[in-house]
């Protein structure tokens, strides 16, 4: 076994010991003990993965486990960038979950199941099989609602969460489940060999891509299948939300890239353009949610939405542009993606874990009551601060880099790709643009809202920093933003790398890689120069350069401080305060007919007059309006339906023993009939 | 090493002009409306003045309010050592890029809002809120007048676009270079918060968006903010006539006495410019501000026809 | 006249016209649409007049100078006449919104660019490869007829329409003959003067010229 | 549009021209200003003849701008307050607040006769007193309401042109 395998089995044995070792410590140790066990995990499998994108790969059989058919691991590049990034959202994670498990997350089950799923999330990259992978999938599956249940007693919408989380990943499940076994069937072989040596007729291929595309979609919580994932990712203790958030939903891209582009090799312009239809809307319809959303953890919910479209429209355009024959493009536009998940990883990680430190400070996530957090959680503050600028795509954040190499391949692609094309990149990169202009709305609302200016309630006002281990795990995910935010080049040559062996059509050996620099990132082929680290450093000598001539040719009078400006009337309450609802209201009113928001407002007239008023009370929400048109009439004809089926169901158990043996006799007749 | 005095030359000729810009066009307008005006150092006067006032640090504010006029200020800054202006050799080639130019303002942009947000008044919140709607809006008009732009050079490098302008001057009256340059103009307004989108001599807090987030803000914080307004409006002037009307910009392999003649050019594009707008601001009202949103979907629908333009008339 | 100056004036009168008919759907003043109804008639003209310079038709000219003295100065004329005489002055609010109108027509002109490339294809001349505006005006024409409530507003979008086709015959085939040019055109003049006399009748009989309200006389 | 235009043009200025200004009435805390003096106008009770006075100042005709007078929206961005009226009991407070919200080095102009000694209000019941007696006062412009030349005027005082 080499350095990349003794990696992996450590890691997976690690997680595979500190569940039982969970359950049998004693309540106070536990925390810590199932802690250290991940985090060493997550090292070791950030390890493993980073050691085998470097091309140190690794493969595994065993035939003992799973009957029938084995287990099979096989560490390609592919898998081994999401094994390495699922490491080190878990290690984050885990640091964190030490010091967050003190209020009532150290029960047997909350502590002993995280590491479970954290190695389920470590095996479906690695797995080499169908069986392995759905086997993985559906550990993964199992072990997360059973995180997203956790606080079930303490909140009633953790219940319907997990019932819609359950539906939809099972609902997912199925459609892998079909896509992959009919793959299979055809193919005369389970393993992802005989899968990419098989040669199936077109209409099979298109059905097997979109069945798992659906069910791969979902899991990456793309619009329309992206209702569970605004629910389910904010109910679920702040740690779990970022390993769903930064980890669990890269499966889906994971799966996607693996089905279409490995194994199925690409397939017709359709396919793609399908996929990046899908993360256009996604991007849109997530981001115009989360804009919107005063809840901070559903917000960050529906931003992942938002970035997993972005990633799916840099997918798309690879897929595309593949089939269209150009492969260097493809190559950057895959980069693009993978290095948008990266990103996208490292600062939902870090704006999870900071959501989790505000509810767990002041007792709620609704930033309508949250405000004046820079003074009471300095550190905290200073660290959304950095996830926020990231997730706003802003230099010197590192959502910029990867924003920029996907506008570039999208620009760069416009000659070159027929009348498809040339409708579509215009439209993609009006898409990114105004998702980008969106997310900057968002995040100066979550961070100018939630943590600066006054508290809005007695909640705000009395909380206090987190304790350290939950700033150490927010920290390490801050120093990735930065790292990645400052010198991309440190993970970019491995994803180009990876991106150029993946485009279908590459040949052996794969192209030259479509991104390459240390400092300036150029692209290959292309004009195009950007560098993270110039940016920075020049706007840090500006601002520097201003403040020193700040202090030498002006204020020659002291600062002083002074009432806030109330127009002489104040004080000023916090009542008065801008919050998240009416700093959203002018998007709310530009985008209305796309969102629909309800408003009722009720007026109590007193007894004495119908022209004075005793109370008015005025509520506003805005609804997912696919959801509304979508799955309300499926669920209210799928609710029709029962009642109507309960006349059936009239509490004889004659009946329904009845009912099996109409049944048997039934397929017994059929079989009769048909032999 | 022609390139380094040329961006310098450039950041001082911003740092210093920008403000006799800004007086430029309220001259421009005083006369318009028959007044006499207050002459076009005005400004620099007021810079002066403020500059040797008290800073005052509202109760409840801390660093995020201290920090937003240096990053506004600081993002404008780069902005304008980048951008090509007097020439299109700019050092540093990395940063040089259309979408890194949006993307810094853009920053500044934040950067003001949340010291807006930070100090908790009404209408700190309220300008905040209005300044990102607007942005938000903008942005995807800015992207695809930038894309337009970018599918004749092949780049979006801002050097290489004016240098493919410079040598082929008539591309600037192709349609793609008229539609992305009304796109641009439209973004232009709405960045720099002129009439119709905003109005910067408002006194009235419920109609305002630029000046209702710095309403707590005095002495030197006060002139940064008003000096990054001021250099913000004549860098994108100044881009704007780069990309449409590069006359005298000078290229690769120029002397000291191109740069002369590049900044004496800037100098009287930028000023025709901005005497153009401010007798265009006489002529027109102040839009509410949700029919905005309009206005912004008109350039948005202009720079898609720009890319359109470009791919099917090539 | 030479192809370098022949093809920037072309892009230009193209140019102009996608843009006047574009801008219909921003305005919400009808006196303005109609304003902007003469521009593109003008524009329509310069167009035609273009194409003679270049062909060195002076058929073609008078044409142009036809068209635009038709379209520009007695329809728009005729209308402003209607607007006079009737109260709304303004598209209150239309069945889509402006900013939806916008994005729609955004969405429309590439659809159009996208729709017409084979037909550019065929013969790849300056004058052909503006037909995708001249289809874009067409649709964004249809739109209006759709979207639009006032019935002022309904046939500036129906002479958009007329002036898409106009171009699309002129841009193609270099002009429909005279004859049949002229036929079209005293069609359209006379649906005009009909639609005139049939919204002066309805406004005395009802008041009003919203098409919502018309719909009630069915009912 | 071109109506606007035409009308711009038969126009023209309209603004007079400038008065010789008077000498040596340079208010000495004003010097530092150096030719800049941006107003917060803060009306403490004012009949609204004062306000009336103070737009034709600033209108065209007069044109307190061009000698680098301007009102401004917020304290924090004024060096002068410009009160207006006799204090009155709600307004004592606010304007105590809006003297202590102008940045150093900050003036005061009580404008009008009301402003100075409360003028026909003296003793009135909702009267706290003149301005004087709530802020300190650097420059005082009688007259009832004082005639948009003495506003030009005081102003010209302070920004020194």
């Amino acid at each position: 076994m080499n350095l990349t395998g003794t990696l992996f089995v450590a890691a997976l044995g690690l997680c595979l010991a500190a569940a039982p070792a969970a359950v049998l410590t004693p309540r106070r140790a536990r925390p810590l003990l199932a802690g250290a066990a991940t985090t060493a995990a997550g090292l070791a499998g950030a390890a493993a993965g980073v050691t085998a994108l470097s091309g140190q790969g690794w493969s595994a059989r065993l035939d003992g486990v799973l009957p029938l058919a084995g287990v099979r691991l096989d560490l390609d590049p592919l898998g081994a960038m999401f094994v390495a990034v699922t490491g080190a959202v878990a290690v984050c994670a885990a640091v964190y979950g030490v010091a967050y498990a003190r209020h009532g997350l150290d029960g047997r089950v909350a502590q002993a199941t995280p590491p479970l799923f954290v190695a389920s999330m470590l095996l479906v990259p690695a797995a080499a099989s169908v069986s392995t992978l759905l086997v993985a999938w559906e550990l993964m599956a199992l072990t997360s609602l059973l995180l997203v249940l956790a606080e079930h007693r303490r909140r009633a919408a953790v219940g319907e969460a997990a019932l819609w989380y359950a539906v939809m990943t099972h609902l997912g499940f199925a459609a892998i489940l079909a896509g992959l076994a009919g793959f299979a069937a055809l193919a005369g072989g389970e393993t992802f060999e005989q899968l990419r040596a098989a040669g199936l007729p077109p209409g099979a291929r298109d059905a097997v891509f979109l069945a798992t595309l659906a069910g791969f979609a979902s899991k990456a919580g793309i619009v329309p299948l992206h209702v569970w994932l605004a629910r389910a990712h904010p109910e679920a203790p702040s740690q779990v939300s970022a390993l769903m958030s930064a980890a669990m939903v890269n499966m889906g891209v994971y799966g996607i890239l693996r089905v279409g582009l490995d194994l199925l090799h690409g397939g017709p312009a359709w396919w793609w353009l399908l996929v990046l239809g899908a993360g256009a809307l996604s991007a849109l319809f997530g981001i115009l949610q989360a804009a919107v959303a005063s809840d901070l953890k559903r917000l960050l919910g529906h931003s992942t939405t938002e970035n997993m479209g972005l990633v799916l429209i840099g997918v798309g355009a690879a897929g595309f542009l593949a089939s269209g024959g150009d492969s260097m493009l493809a190559a950057l536009a895959l980069a693009a993606a993978l290095l948008h998940v990266v990103n996208h990883s490292a600062f939902k990680t870090l704006l999870f874990l900071a959501a989790g430190s505000v509810l767990h400070a002041t007792g709620t996530r609704d930033l309508d009551a949250l405000g004046g957090l820079r003074a009471r959680m300095p550190c905290t503050t200073a660290l959304f601060a950095v996830g926020a600028l990231a997730a706003s795509a802003l230099p010197p954040g590192n959502g910029f880099v990867s924003e920029w190499l996907l506008l570039q391949s999208l620009i760069h692609a416009l000659p070159t790709s027929g009348v498809a094309g040339a409708v579509t990149m215009p439209l993609a990169v009006g898409v990114i643009a105004l998702s980008a202009g969106l997310a900057i709305a968002t995040f100066v609302k979550a961070f100018g809202v939630g943590f600066l200016a006054r508290p809005r309630t007695p909640g705000a006002e009395r909380a206090s920093e987190s304790p350290p281990a939950m700033i150490g795990g927010m920290a390490l995910a801050a120093a990735s933003c930065v790292i990645l935010a400052l010198a991309p080049a440190t993970v970019l040559p491995g994803l180009s790398r990876l991106a150029a062996s993946l485009v279908p059509g590459s040949g052996h050996p794969p192209g030259p890689v479509p991104v390459s620099g240390e400092v300036t990132l150029r692209l290959t082929g292309y004009e195009g120069t950007i560098s993270p680290l110039l940016i920075a450093v020049a706007l840090a000598i500006a601002v520097i350069g201003l403040l020193g001539a700040v202090r030498l040719f002006a204020s020659r009078r002291a600062r002083r401080a002074a009432r806030l400006w109330d127009c002489g009337a104040g004080p000023m309450s916090p009542r008065m305060e801008y919050t998240a609802t009416s700093f959203a209201e002018p998007l709310q009113r530009v985008f209305d007919d796309v969102l629909e928001p309800e408003s009722d407002l009720d007026v109590t007239p007193t007894k004495e007059s119908a022209y004075l008023v005793e109370s008015v009370r005025f509520r506003a929400r805005i609804p997912d309006r696919i959801e509304r048109r979508l799955y309300d009439p499926v669920l209210a004809a799928a609710g029709a339906l029962g009642r109507a089926a309960t006349g059936l169901a009239n509490g004889s158990v004659h009946r329904y023993l009845a009912y099996g043996f109409y049944a048997l006799t039934a397929v017994l007749v059929a079989l009769a009939v048909i032999w | 090493m022609t390139g380094l005095i040329g961006a310098v030359s450039q950041v001082v000729l911003v740092a210093v002009g920008s403000p006799l810009l800004a007086g430029l066009m309220r001259q421009v307008r005083a006369r318009l409306e028959g007044r006499a005006g207050a002459g076009v150092a005005q400004p620099w006067r007021d810079l002066r003045k403020l500059a040797r006032k008290e800073p005052i640090t509202p109760h409840g504010t801390g660093w995020v309010f201290r920090l937003a006029p240096l990053v506004l200020a600081g993002t404008v800054l780069v902005v304008a050592a980048v951008v090509p202006l007097v020439t299109t050799l700019s050092p540093m080639d990395g940063v040089a890029d259309l979408f890194a130019v949006t993307a810094l303002l853009a920053l500044g942009s934040v950067a003001l809002a949340l010291g807006g947000l930070d100090t908790g008044t009404a209408f700190g919140g309220m300008g905040a809120s209005r300044e990102v709607t607007v942005m938000a809006l903008v942005e995807p008009t800015i992207l695809l007048s930038v894309f337009a732009l970018s599918v004749r050079v092949g780049s979006t490098n801002l050097g290489a676009i004016v240098t493919s302008a410079v040598h082929d001057p008539l591309e600037v009256i192709s349609p793609v270079s008229l539609l992305a340059a009304v796109a641009l103009a439209v973004v232009t307004i709405a960045e720099t918060g002129r009439i119709p989108v905003d109005n910067p001599s408002t006194h009235l807090e419920l109609t305002m968006i630029h000046e209702a987030m710095i309403l707590e803000y005095s002495g030197p914080d006060l002139a940064l903010i008003e000096w990054a307004s001021a250099m913000r409006l004549s860098v994108l002037l100044g881009l704007l006539a780069s990309l449409f009307a590069p006359w005298g910009i000078a290229t690769a392999g120029a002397g000291l006495a191109a740069v002369v003649l590049g900044m004496a050019a800037l100098v009287i594009k930028v000023a025709a410019l901005g005497v153009l707008l401010a007798a265009g601001e006489v002529f027109m009202a102040k839009l509410r501000l949700f029919r905005i949103p309009e206005l912004l979907a008109g350039s948005f629908m202009l720079a898609l026809l720009a890319v359109a333009a470009s791919f099917f008339l090539a | 006249m030479t192809d370098s100056v022949y093809v920037p004036l072309l892009d230009l009168a193209c140019g102009a016209f996608l843009l006047t008919g574009v801008l219909v759907l921003w305005r919400r003043d009808l006196a303005a649409i109609v304003r902007l109804f003469a521009v593109q008639g003008a524009d329509l003209g310069a167009l035609v007049i273009v194409l003679g310079l270049h062909k060195g038709s002076a058929e073609l000219m008078i044409a142009g100078v036809a068209v635009g003295g038709l379209r520009a100065g007695l329809l728009p004329c005729l209308m402003r006449r209607a607007l006079m005489a009737g109260g709304e002055g303004r598209e209150t609010k239309p069945l889509v919104n402006v900013a939806g109108s916008l994005l729609v027509a955004a969405v429309l002109a590439m659809v159009a660019y996208a729709v017409s490339q084979p037909l550019v294809r065929l013969t790849p001349t300056p004058a052909t490869q503006a037909v995708p505006v001249a289809l874009t005006v067409l649709l964004v024409g249809f739109f209006v007829l759709v979207t639009r409530r006032r019935a002022l507003s309904q046939v500036v979008g129906f002479l958009l329409m007329d002036n898409a086709i106009t171009a699309t015959a002129f841009l193609t085939t270099s002009g429909v003959p005279m004859v049949v040019e002229l036929g079209v055109s005293l069609d359209i003049l006379l649906a005009v003067l009909v639609l005139q006399v049939l919204t002066t009748r309805m406004r005395a009989a009802f008041g009003g010229t919203d098409l919502d309200e018309l719909r009630e006389l069915r009912d | 549009m071109i109506g606007l235009w035409r009308k711009i043009r038969k126009t023209g200025r309209v603004a007079e021209p400038a008065p010789e200004r008077a000498d040596g009435e340079v208010v000495p805390r004003a010097a530092e200003l150096g030719g800049s003096v941006q107003i917060r106008h803060v009306d403490a009770g004012s009949c609204n003849g004062c306000e009336v006075e103070i737009a034709s100042a600033f209108g065209p005709v007069y044109d307190a701008e061009r000698y680098g007078a301007r009102l401004v929206a917020s304290p924090r961005h004024a060096d002068a307050l410009l009160v207006t009226g006799p204090v009155t009991r709600n307004m004592e407070v606010a304007l105590r607040r809006s003297h202590e919200a102008v940045p150093e080095p900050r003036l005061v102009v009580a404008l009008g006769d009301c402003a100075r000694d409360c003028g026909a209000f003296a003793g009135a019941y909702g009267v706290v007193g003149a301005v004087k007696d709530v802020v300190p006062v650097d420059v005082e412009v009688p007259g009832c309401p004082p005639p948009p030349e003495a506003i030009v005027e005081a102003l010209r005082g302070l920004t020194g042109r």
